[in-house]
């Protein structure tokens, strides 16, 4: 990557002191938001900002490298696993294993993108499917190492003493926002970058025509590999952090997580970090909304109980006819209309 | 990916009016949690919809059937009980998310008849660390309940996969010492825990020989005639169920198809639902007499009466409320296994809420469960286990037998309880005498 | 040897169910340039309408007919509500990027699969149900000796069988078949050549539907029915359209035997267990060795 | 009668045909000629549905083409022969061939089994190698197929793209000679886009010369053959 970035120097520190006002002003923000939520809402907050992190990973395949994966979700879990032994097997501390989490799925993710640049589009959506339901599988089958279906019992502890005497009493909850806000922001940071500098108009080169991204000397195959690792890197932070809400097993990575993720970057829009955000807070809330106004609707419990994924399923397919480009994209539009 | 300043200011601003439209900040009075002069709130996570919700997405109507029935009657100490249910369709990630609002938006008093083990392993150091009552777990898996130091708050709801399996376990290698024993388990904790308490009894299985699996949630989807091809070719005579009840039904067709016909089929008791067999093998268009002929003389285990048997009192009457109470619809409402669970969980959990008195508090729910609790009665004819060593629930279990009207027959018409540990203790006869129900149903608490 | 026929037999038996659901696969693929993740989604709709028939007192083969009418339906719908106006549209920015071309499609039809999931659950209660096969399931015998095959196994294998020649009879010898084939690979000639390309893909999806609608019919006797069931099947597949090369559609019928042959063996050899983790390395090693599928062609296939 | 009006193509706000207007007669060849990216081929493809025009008309037998489908247009009579010598390389001969005539299969049964009849005598190698499959054929047999494909669904009016690109002289020259006597036999009118001008005006009646998007020459092809300053400004030679 390194030398990817290198010709680009002087551009990157203008663009460094604006990612780095806009990840502030995102944990500021956040923080801000949380003072006004009760428990539960800080706890949906911190579980927006860290899956935040996983559809930035989408944001930066799909979005900016166009490549499809339904498999993040397995990628988290690569994550969560690597995490959660380093804690349990060998008492690491919690917030190096969140680090090493980065790494060991990077690794993975080289190991994937190895075999991922050799495919495309549908090729790329099915492995990663299929790998997204045999990872929570190896779990299984490797009882001993990975403790099964029941998992490894992990979790953010408790906020320590001097924090607490610094801002007063903080809830659980709050103690979860705070932990993983720092990486959001981090990871905020990291793709801003990685987005506007060249190796940023690199990878759109290569997603939006191959051939005349390798005319002009572009290593296909090279750029391919690098996003792969950058975004699994990324889910596998986010999926270290998923984990350590209460569990690392198989059910807390479902097949149904990667779409989750994908339909939140779908509908925010793929290739806006804004779009990524309120996707998240779209498909985080949603449930939550529904549930409110159907509190005073009499309806069958079997229609309630659907609602929630009908409503995402239908959402997505109005993102996808619509604006294929999602909320950022039409919001886009219609700017660009008011102005003519 | 351009990212304007506007763009996230609006981002951010429109999940501000969001949320704040629905959070509610309630202050919270003296005391604890979910329980005022009128109400106790009680909260139960289950899979409602998704790939193991079949069945058991039918306790909580039985639950709260049942509750509204005690309301009807003047609630508990002029409390109504109210059931709020959350569906985490078991997902973990769900579990944790509607746990947390249960505590903090729902207020909850108790986590009450969660199903799930690996739903419920997710939250449940999180509720002991906040002392919340955690009642009655729909999960037979004895890690739950065996270490009250760790799990201080959370009670079970089922006998042990554990215990379960070490008396079936111990009746089988006795009775049919002299034939080939094998089992079909679906490969995950419940199997898993099963296959635990078999070997315990000492009944052990070899892989490809004597012991076929499956992947859980698949039903078989993915090849279950060639595991049970394997045991029919190795001989096996007697063959063990531990596996949910639709893959029950699976494997009995998938063994007729293949003309295999063991000499005795044993199924644990969460496989072994009558209702959901012939539904689902009634749907297969097998008629309800022939599916009834399969299942007769199948060996299972209940700590429960059969939900068929119709003179049972606890039957008749928790059938009664499920009638005239349940407010679910179409196959939701069905008298099955699921529903006598919900129902007794609920019948226990009033019980104990009547017990702890008018001045109810968290601590004092589990102090009372812990000194109180093997004195509560239900429809269970086996001893409940609670005690400050254990909170395990019903440490016994009666063996029967399937008769040709789908109802499970104790084994040579008498009823004998058996009772046991998790751990490696002996199996013994338990002396237990099940009290009565009242006649208006609900329980009465010395 | 006994294990061995036991597998052999399964894996046919199992392999005729995938070769469909590939070959559902491959028809849109090869039309559309559209993997249609919702396609067993689909199946697992028209199979719970067929359910539905039955336990309101219709026969099995009235059932059967009408479930694969409304899978041709279901496709035709897909295509003409949703496919047809994504891919033709032009103007958006960000379908003129080579890579979102098949992006969006993929995330339009997991939408579908939500939005059918969903609704299967709202209509039928998410309830887990069994599904009748339409011939008595017993093993064959010959002599003494019960063979490891039933009646059904067969009747699927048969169903798959006159499937197969029907499909290819239409391909090679009818008008239809021509323009279908033109079509996928050459649609701009095929325009030209006064041939309604539009029409003709959505015959592809109403064909694939149908496919898939019958494959699912074919598969839940053997397990049960609930809005879930049928998500493995699409990843079989799947897998089985790329191992035969996603855009032969002989190969993905090869594939899909091959599949079932893989599965069944790991089953009895093996354990079930290892059946994701087999398909996973099996899947990967097939992309490696042959990127372009056992009878796919090079230049089809982008890698 | 083909009448063009102001026809205006565009690609990504670039026009590539910028404001063409000119009249191709019935039973006459009309050739297009100009130099690489005049607009030829998108003349063609506009004229033929493929791309559409942003303004402008293209009148066809009083049909207004430009807001009918590329399969409505082949309907009408008008068959295109793309660049390249388009066949579809993994089918037969024989079904190339057959597809060309396939939306007349119902109403003309009988007249496809003659027009196929007439392909194959005006063309005898491909008759030989109908079982093969048109990936293995010789440039200019493609070429041929790419035409009899045309003229199984007996257009009235016969679009040429470039038809000796990349063939032997003495092959092209043969193609066109064939082309010239069908015209001249049966009444169907020809739009020949051609880079090669001197073969294209030998035969043509009419001639166009496209620059930049624009009609610089719109002249019997003997006059515009004739004109060596013209020719010197737009074609180079």
């Amino acid at each position: 990557m390194s030398k990817g970035i290198k010709p680009v120097r002087l551009k990157y520190t203008v663009i460094g002191r604006r990612s780095t006002l806009l990840s502030i002003a995102l944990f500021i923000l956040f923080i801000l938001l949380s003072n006004q939520f009760d428990a539960y809402n800080q706890s949906q907050l911190a579980n927006i900002a860290t899956l935040l992190i996983a559809v930035f990973s989408i944001t930066l395949l799909t979005g900016a490298s166009g490549q499809i994966s339904l498999g993040q979700g397995a990628i988290m879990a690569v994550g969560g696993y690597g995490s959660a032994l380093l804690v349990t097997r060998l008492g690491l501390s919690m917030w190096l294993a969140f680090i090493l989490a980065i790494f060991i799925s990077a690794l993975f993710g080289l190991f994937l993108g190895l075999a991922a640049a050799r495919l495309s589009g549908p090729y790329l959506a099915g492995t990663t499917l299929v790998m997204a339901l045999a990872i929570p599988s190896i779990a299984v089958r490797f009882e001993s190492f990975f403790s099964g279906d029941v998992g490894l019992s992990v979790d953010y502890g408790v906020p320590p003493t001097w924090l607490s005497n610094l801002v007063g009493e903080i809830s659980i909850e709050q103690w979860s926002l705070y932990v993983v806000l720092p990486f959001t922001a981090i990871a905020l940071f990291a793709v801003l970058n990685l987005s506007n500098t060249r190796t940023g108009r690199t990878w759109r080169a290569v997603r939006d025509n191959e051939v005349s991204a390798a005319l002009s000397g572009i290593n296909i195959a090279r750029t391919k590999v690098i996003v792969f690792v950058c975004a699994s890197g990324l889910a596998g932070l986010a999926g270290a952090l998923y984990g350590f809400r209460g569990l690392v097993a198989p059910s807390v990575y479902p097949t149904d997580l990667s779409l989750t993720l994908l339909t939140a970057a779908v509908i925010g829009g793929l290739r806006s970090i804004g779009g990524a955000i309120f996707g998240t807070f779209v498909i985080v809330f949603l449930p939550d909304i529904i549930e409110k106004i159907t509190a005073n609707i009499e309806i069958p419990e079997t229609i309630g109980n659907y609602l929630p994924s009908l409503t995402i399923g239908i959402l997505l397919l109005l993102t996808v006819i619509l604006n294929p480009r999602g909320a950022a994209g039409a919001l886009e539009h219609a700017r660009h209309r008011r102005k003519h | 990916m351009n990212l304007r300043k506007p763009l996230i200011l609006t981002v951010v601003a429109s999940a501000l009016v969001g949320s704040l439209a629905i959070s509610s900040v309630s202050a919270s009075a003296a005391g604890d949690p979910g329980v005022s002069a009128s109400e106790i709130v009680l909260g139960m996570q289950l899979p409602q919809t998704g790939a193991a919700s079949p069945g058991y997405n039918k306790v909580d109507d039985a639950a709260r059937a049942y509750f509204d029935y005690v309301n009807s009657k003047g609630g508990v100490y002029g409390r109504n009980i109210k059931l709020v249910v959350k569906d985490d369709t078991y997902k973990a990630g769900l579990t944790i998310t509607s746990a947390s609002k249960l505590i903090n938006e729902d207020k909850i008093f108790a986590f009450f008849g969660s199903v799930g083990t690996q739903t419920h392993v997710s939250v449940i150091k999180d509720i002991n660390r906040r002392k919340i009552p955690d009642l009655f777990v729909n999960s037979g898996y004895s890690g739950f309940y065996t270490d009250p130091k760790k799990y201080p708050t959370s009670f079970g709801g089922l006998g042990t996969y554990t215990v379960e399996a070490k008396i079936l376990g111990k009746y089988l290698k006795e009775k049919y010492s002299d034939k080939k024993i094998g089992i079909l388990y679906q490969s995950d904790d419940f199997g898993r825990n099963a296959l635990a308490g078999f070997a315990a009894a000492g009944l052990k299985f070899e892989a490809k020989k004597t012991a076929a699996s499956f992947v859980a949630g698949t039903q078989g989807s993915l090849g279950l005639g060639t595991q049970i091809g394997q045991l029919k070719a190795n001989g096996v005579e007697i063959v063990i169920i531990a596996a949910v009840s639709s893959a029950t039904a699976v494997a009995y067709a998938t063994a007729g198809a293949l003309a295999y016909k063991p000499a005795k089929w044993a199924v644990i008791s969460v496989g072994a639902d009558a209702t959901t067999f012939q539904t689902i093998l009634g749907a297969k268009g097998v008629p309800l007499a022939t599916s009834a002929a399969m299942l007769a003389g199948t060996i299972s285990a209940s700590h429960a009466p059969a939900a068929g048997d119709a003179e049972d009192d606890f039957v008749k009457a928790f059938k009664k409320i499920n009638d005239d109470f349940n407010k679910a619809t179409g196959a939701g409402k069905v008298w099955d296994n699921n529903i006598m669970q919900g129902m007794n969980i609920a019948y226990l959990a009033t019980q104990a809420l009547m017990g702890v008195g008018k001045d109810l508090t968290r601590a004092k729910l589990i102090s009372y469960l812990e000194n109180n609790g093997s004195k509560l009665s239900s429809a269970a004819f086996a001893p409940l286990g609670y005690s400050k060593s254990t909170h395990e629930a019903f440490t016994g279990f009666w063996l029967g037998e399937y008769d040709a009207a789908t109802v499970l027959k104790p084994l040579d018409g008498k009823r004998v309880v058996y009772t046991t540990d998790s751990g490696t203790g002996a199996v013994t006869v338990s002396n237990y005498k099940r009290p009565a129900i009242a006649a208006d149903a609900l329980p009465k608490v010395a | 040897m006994t294990s061995f026929l036991t597998a052999f037999f399964s894996g046919t038996a199992q392999g005729a169910i995938y070769a469909l659901v590939s070959l559902g696969l491959v028809l849109v693929w090869r039309g559309a340039g559209v993997v249609n993740f919702a396609q067993m989604g689909q199946a697992m709709f028209t199979t719970y309408i067929a359910s539905q028939m039955i336990q309101n007192n219709y026969s099995y083969w009235t059932a059967f007919v009408v479930a694969l009418i409304c899978g041709a339906a279901l496709g035709a719908l897909v295509d003409l509500g949703l496919m047809r106006p994504l891919t033709s549209r032009k103007n958006s920015k960000l379908l003129n990027s080579q890579s979102m071309r098949t992006t969006i499609p993929v995330i339009a039809s997991l939408g579908i699969l939500g939005v059918l999931k969903s609704l299967a659950g709202i209509f039928w209660a998410g309830e887990e149900r069994g599904f009748p096969s339409p011939v008595a399931p017993n093993a064959i015998k010959i002599g003494e000796t019960n063979l490891a095959i039933t009646g059904f196994d067969l009747f699927v294998i048969g169903a798959v069988f006159i499937t197969l020649v029907l499909t290819t009879i239409f391909f090679t010898k009818t008008g239809m078949g021509l323009a279908m084939r033109a079509s996928a690979l050459n649609p701009e000639v095929t325009r030209l050549s006064g041939i309604k390309v539009g029409s003709v893909r959505t015959l592809g999806w109403a064909i694939s539907g149908t496919a898939s609608s019958l494959a699912g019919l074919l598969v839940t006797p053997r397990t049960n029915l609930s809005p879930n069931t049928l998500d493995l099947l699409l990843i079989v597949g799947f897998t089985a359209a790329v191992v035969g090369g996603l855009s032969s559609l002989m190969g993905s019928v090869l594939g899909g035997f091959i599949l079932g042959y893989v599965i069944s063996f790991v089953n009895v050899y093996s354990a079930p267990e290892n059946v994701f983790i087999a398909i996973l390395v099996f899947l990967l090693l097939a992309l490696f060795i042959r990127p372009q599928g056992i009878l796919g062609s090079k230049e089809v296939r982008r890698v | 009668m083909l009448a063009i009006s102001n026809l205006v193509t565009e690609f990504d706000s670039v026009k590539a045909l910028d404001g063409i207007s000119f009249q191709a007669k019935p039973g006459l060849i009309t050739t297009v000629i100009g130099a690489n990216g005049a607009g030829k081929s998108t003349l063609l493809r506009t004229i033929s549905g493929l791309e559409k025009p942003s303004s402008g008309s293209i009148k066809w037998q009083d049909q207004e083409l430009t807001s009918m489908s590329v399969e409505s247009i082949v309907r009408s009579g008008i068959a295109q022969v793309p660049e390249g010598h388009a066949v579809i390389s993994q089918l037969s001969v024989a079904e190339n061939i057959e597809l060309g005539g396939l939306f007349r299969r119902r109403s003309f049964r009988g007249d496809l089994a003659v027009a196929t009849k007439e392909v194959y005598e005006l063309f005898p190698i491909l008759y030989e190698r109908r079982n093969e499959a048109a990936g293995s054929l010789s440039g200019g047999e493609r070429q041929m197929l790419a035409i009899s494909r045309a003229l199984v669904s007996r257009p009235k009016l016969l679009l040429l793209d470039e038809p000796s690109l990349g063939l032997a002289p003495m092959i092209s020259a043969q193609i066109i000679s064939i082309v010239n006597n069908l015209c001249r036999a049966t009444g169907l009118t020809v739009l020949l886009v051609e880079q090669n001008a001197n073969t294209a005006l030998a035969v043509a009646d009419h001639g166009i010369l496209l620059a930049l998007g624009k009609v610089v020459a719109d002249l019997p092809a003997k006059e515009l053959s004739a004109d060596s300053s013209l020719r010197a400004a737009y074609l180079g030679y």
